[in-house]
């Protein structure tokens, strides 16, 4: 694969079936990708609200390191496990969740060529697997037997039949577009125009949809915090609950880099000094996720929160039609010639 | 005050019937007073109309009179519903009795004080904290 | 009211949910409802988390010495706080307040309802989920608790009002630095109305919801700017007992819808009222005293005697309207401080504001009475 | 309200994008700087020995308790127990030889609650500022567009006194 020849555990390391669950866009850079977005989260929505944000970890960086210090003192807090709580589901639930979030990564191809499933339905892999997730939340909503708890798992239930039409819908609508249900093929139809230009329908369904998936505002539903505490994880302390927090901001990093594949171009344009292959044009890919993931969390400080019956029904209502007429578009398009 | 009306204990919802039908429509504020000399706890209603503008300016005061060893007197609460948690408050800090508005826990005291009325005058604070 | 009560009843279909004392979205209350599915069918207020006893405190302290207890409860509106009481004494002194001490009471008072306002809305913002407008709304008052500082050498407490008059005059350069605050709070309304009041998130989630309708309001007695969003045109500064809202031509805000939305847009024009008076008051100042002959210098106050009698007063803090019953027997403390705060009027709109409502929305009913719990536990 | 929703839409998050680009910040960056506060502002109390006349007029005004009366050398003299001040300001207004007077310190606290008592000596001496503040004293203006600016104030030949001395102080400290 790699023209030069490197000593075997970097190469091994360098194999794509190794360095994309691993690595990038896997376990790695996924980790530093959530500490660096809480504290992108957390300077943007200060800089909007006039005041300052983290400063005094790495205060050279302005505050860089503020999540990880927070990092380190949830692991070192003590953790709780409620009397009442189903021990079991209390405490593997939530490991069990951020494996099933993080598990979409590995059908993310970083270029042509460098996949660790080779698969011609590598986009239907991603999606089931990421919405698989709400189920194993709702399971541990219920085994925290906290009234908050299981009204913030249900919300979040709620939820998920409401966003999940929709992105399956977008999906479609870009996936009968580029006539293709593989990544890589996906991602090499947009070298010239990007999915979100050719259409911009299914890109705003599949954008909105995604926040309600990863609860961001103004869907922050299902763990609004003045209304039920920390919804399905108000009884988590210490590590399980990092973990949580990390399911979230975990799912969103996976959402956003489905977002760039199909509809902000993959890799696609390359700067000059970038191969056409191996891994390093997935430098591109990740910058355009922090882009959108930028964008996700700038949402916080210009929205306020929907009502649950009012999240079901922007799903059902708006996000469908809008789904709906983004398949229109694309055969539109496709049938009268003008794209495929 | 324009207009003080010091009425009998027995009276005090039919006066409240009165003034509710002259257009007075909500009770501002409801003071208990402590009067251990006399062996009485004095009632003060201060009632008010808002939606009258000729009423606005002026405040109808109410006094009557309970028994401090049977502090018992009947609730205008179903007149007047915004005296209803005025109502619960005295009887939490002196013991008065409302009939017809009745909750079984403490309002705004702790129930260790269930029983103690604080602003009766023989309640004496107790001292704590610092020194 | 105790736990064991509440369960007793409980059905099978619905769920108590005890919201608050430790609950991020309650404060120092607990809120009890009783749900069906996600809809409120039943809502029970539990007070008494921050009784302090202010009523008997007073008892023990000497006239004067009450003013800094009764700011206490509500400190973020001290100043109408403290001129409720003031008023009291100064009907029991037989005193009349000079032209200038009114004009600068007024001031004050209208400084700090735009504070308590901006709180209040702040604290609604976040209630919904905005935390920019908490952000914002805090970081903005923090330029009128600045000009409050600068006059009374207060952020919080001023105790700036004493019986017959004010402490002191407005320093040197007041005025202009006082113009300069409210430009800027006056340029700082359409951003709130940008980002938040017309905000379609905003809209879905406030309007309404939690309608109290004009009869209603009326007979629970609802008071400040709840009521006033329910139609009803009354503001205790109407009847204009004190300051100077006479002579200043006061008009109040009102409202016809009584629902969420209404008593915060409520809120917002009073901002603007607010600002009116406030350079209509600076305009207008006449020279004169600041305090009265007879009670001046603190020596005065502290040692003073009040003559037997029975006061009543009536004042319109920035969360409704407050009432002092001041009982005098002749001494120098007095024999009873009744004061009813506006909260503590306002906490029966919980029950009448929610059901038929969902969950989500107990904290945006509480925050558009913005109710403040040591306000109402005294 | 007449206005469409997605132009609304449009209109928040651009006065959101336009505060993430061009405004100033509200806050003042406390421990590293500290805000000056007007002449008015009632602080810790000091006390004047020498002006006190012994008439215990603040200790009858004092509406916490705070203050009470020391005998020292055979005359009264008041000391202030912070731990009960509420910083009204009654027994400044009330002292009739201007004995008592308000510092603009106010940020002060005490690990413990024997610390907050000032008897008459300490009392005297008014509160003593522990820390050296790095960014200096700013001073708030208040600018009609912007809200609140902190401008920076010269440092002064006494605060760098003030900060040698500190530094003095702590040292000693870590010897003994």
């Amino acid at each position: 694969m790699s023209a030069l020849v490197a000593p075997w555990p970097i190469s091994l390391i360098l194999e794509p079936e190794v360095f994309i669950p691993l690595v990038y866009p896997g376990l790695v850079v996924l980790t530093l990708t959530l500490l660096g977005i809480i504290w992108l989260e957390r300077k943007l929505t200060a800089k909007v609200q006039r005041r300052y944000g983290p400063l005094y970890v790495a205060r050279k960086l302005g505050g860089a390191a503020q999540p990880m210090a927070d990092g380190i003192k949830f692991v070192f807090s003590e953790q709780i496990i409620p009397r009442n709580t189903d021990k079991l589901v209390f405490i593997f639930g939530p490991l069990l969740l951020f494996t099933f979030s993080i598990l979409p990564v590995i059908g993310i191809p970083l270029s042509p060529g460098y996949t660790a499933i080779a698969s011609d339905i590598s986009l239907l892999i991603v999606v089931a697997l990421v919405v698989i997730a709400p189920i194993v939340l709702l399971m541990v909503a219920w085994g925290s037997n906290n009234k908050f708890s299981l009204i913030g798992g249900l919300r979040d239930g709620y939820l998920m039949i409401s966003y999940e039409v929709p992105i399956i819908l977008s999906i479609l609508a870009m996936a009968a577009l580029y006539n293709s249900l593989d990544l890589i093929e996906i991602a090499e139809a947009q070298a010239g125009t990007w999915g979100i230009f050719l259409n911009p329908l299914a890109a705003l369904a599949f954008f909105a949809a995604m926040l309600i998936a990863t609860g961001r505002f103004p869907f922050e539903i299902a763990e609004a915090e003045t209304e039920i505490v920390a919804g399905w994880t108000t009884e988590y302390s210490s590590a399980l609950y990092m973990s949580n927090m990390g399911t979230s901001y975990t799912r969103m990093y996976v959402m956003a880099h489905l977002f760039t594949l199909v509809f902000l171009g993959g890799w696609n344009p390359l700067p000059g000094f970038l191969p056409a292959s191996g891994l390093l044009p997935g430098l591109m890919i990740l910058v355009k996720s922090l882009a959108v993931m930028g964008l996700m969390v700038l949402l916080r400080s210009i929205y306020p929160r929907f009502r649950v019956d009012q999240g079901v029904r922007i799903g059902w209502h708006k996000l469908f039609t809008l789904s709906m007429a983004a398949i229109a578009l694309s055969v539109l398009l496709v049938a009268s010639g003008v794209w495929g | 005050m324009e207009r003080v009306l010091r009425i009998a204990s027995d009276t005090l919802k039919s006066v409240a019937k009165e003034l509710a039908a002259e257009g007075f429509d909500h009770v501002k504020s409801l003071t208990g007073m402590d009067r251990p000399e006399e062996g009485l706890i004095e009632l003060v209603y201060h009632i008010s109309s808002y939606l009258n503008p000729a009423l606005r300016g002026r405040i109808v005061e109410v006094r009557t009179e309970v028994d401090r060893s049977r502090p018992i007197i009947n609730s205008i609460s179903d007149v007047f519903p915004s005296c209803r948690y005025m109502e619960l408050e005295t009887r939490d800090l002196l013991g008065v009795k409302f009939e017809g508005n009745e909750e079984p826990d403490p309002l705004i005291l702790p129930e260790e004080l269930k029983n103690t009325w604080p602003l009766r005058k023989d309640y004496k604070i107790p001292e704590e904290g610092v020194e | 009211m105790r736990v064991k009560e509440l369960g007793k009843d409980r059905r099978a279909e619905t769920i108590t949910l005890f919201i608050g004392p430790q609950h991020p979205g309650s404060g120092h209350l607990r809120l009890v409802v009783e749900l069906d599915g996600d809809v409120v069918v039943g809502i029970r207020p539990d007070i008494g988390w921050v009784h302090r006893g202010v009523e008997k405190i007073a008892e023990t302290k000497k006239f004067v010495q009450v003013i800094p207890l009764i700011e206490r409860p509500s400190i973020i509106d001290s100043a109408n706080m403290n001129v409720g009481y003031v008023r009291a004494v100064e009907k029991l002194l037989g005193v009349e307040v000079p032209d200038r001490a009114r004009y600068i009471r007024t001031i004050l008072c209208e400084l700090n309802r735009i504070a308590s306002h901006l709180y209040g809305i702040g604290i609604f913002g976040n209630m919904i989920g905005t935390s920019t407008i908490f952000m914002w709304s805090f970081g903005d008052r923090e330029i009128i608790v600045e000009l409050m500082q600068e006059l009374t050498g207060a952020r919080l407490t001023y105790s700036f009002f004493l019986p017959g008059g004010v402490k002191g005059d407005l320093p040197d350069g007041f005025e202009e630095k006082l113009e300069k605050g409210l430009r800027y709070i006056e340029n700082r309304i359409p951003e709130y109305n940008a980002l938040f009041i017309e905000n379609p998130v905003t809209e879905d989630r406030l309007k309404g919801v939690g309608v109290i309708d004009r009869e209603k309001a009326v007979q629970i007695g609802l008071t400040g700017p709840n009521l006033r969003a329910s139609g009803v045109e009354y503001d205790a500064r109407m009847v204009g007992e004190y300051g100077a809202y006479k002579d200043l031509g006061f008009k109040p805000v009102t409202r016809p819808e009584g629902d969420s939305f209404a008593r915060l847009m409520v809120r917002f024009d009073e901002i603007d009222g607010s600002i009116g008076l406030i350079r209509k008051a600076i305009r207008e100042m006449p020279q004169g005293p600041i305090m009265h002959e007879r009670t001046k210098g603190m020596a005065r106050q502290v040692l003073m005697k009040v003559p037997e009698g029975e006061a009543f007063s009536r004042v319109e803090c920035g969360r409704g309207e407050l009432t002092f019953f001041v009982v005098s027997k002749g001494g120098d403390k007095p024999h009873r401080v009744r004061m009813v705060t506006p909260s503590f009027r306002n906490l029966i709109g919980f029950e009448t504001a929610l059901v038929g409502h969902r969950l989500a929305d107990v904290p945006t009913v509480y925050g558009s009475l913005d109710y403040f719990p040591p306000e109402a536990d005294r | 309200m007449t206005k469409s929703r997605t132009l609304r839409h449009l209109r928040a998050i651009r006065t959101g994008v336009k505060h993430l680009l061009f405004s100033n910040r509200l806050t003042c960056p406390y421990p590293d700087a500290r805000q000056m506060v007007s002449e008015r502002y009632r602080g810790m109390i000091r006390l004047n020995m020498d002006k006190c006349t012994s008439c215990m007029l603040c200790a009858r005004a004092c509406p916490a308790n705070a203050i009470k009366m020391y005998v020292m050398d055979g005359k009264k003299l008041p000391g202030l127990d912070y731990a009960r001040c509420i910083f009204c300001g009654f027994c400044v207004d009330i002292c009739p030889v201007k004995a008592l007077e308000h510092t603009t310190l106010h940020d002060v606290a005490y690990l413990d609650y024997k610390e907050n008592q000032f008897p008459p000596e300490k009392f005297a001496e008014g509160g003593k500022d522990p820390y050296y503040v790095p960014g200096g004293v700013v001073m708030v203006e208040i600018h009609d567009k912007k809200g609140l600016l902190y401008k920076k104030k010269a440092v002064e030949k006494e605060e760098k006194i003030v900060k040698e001395e500190i530094e003095h102080v702590s040292k000693e400290g870590t010897e003994t």
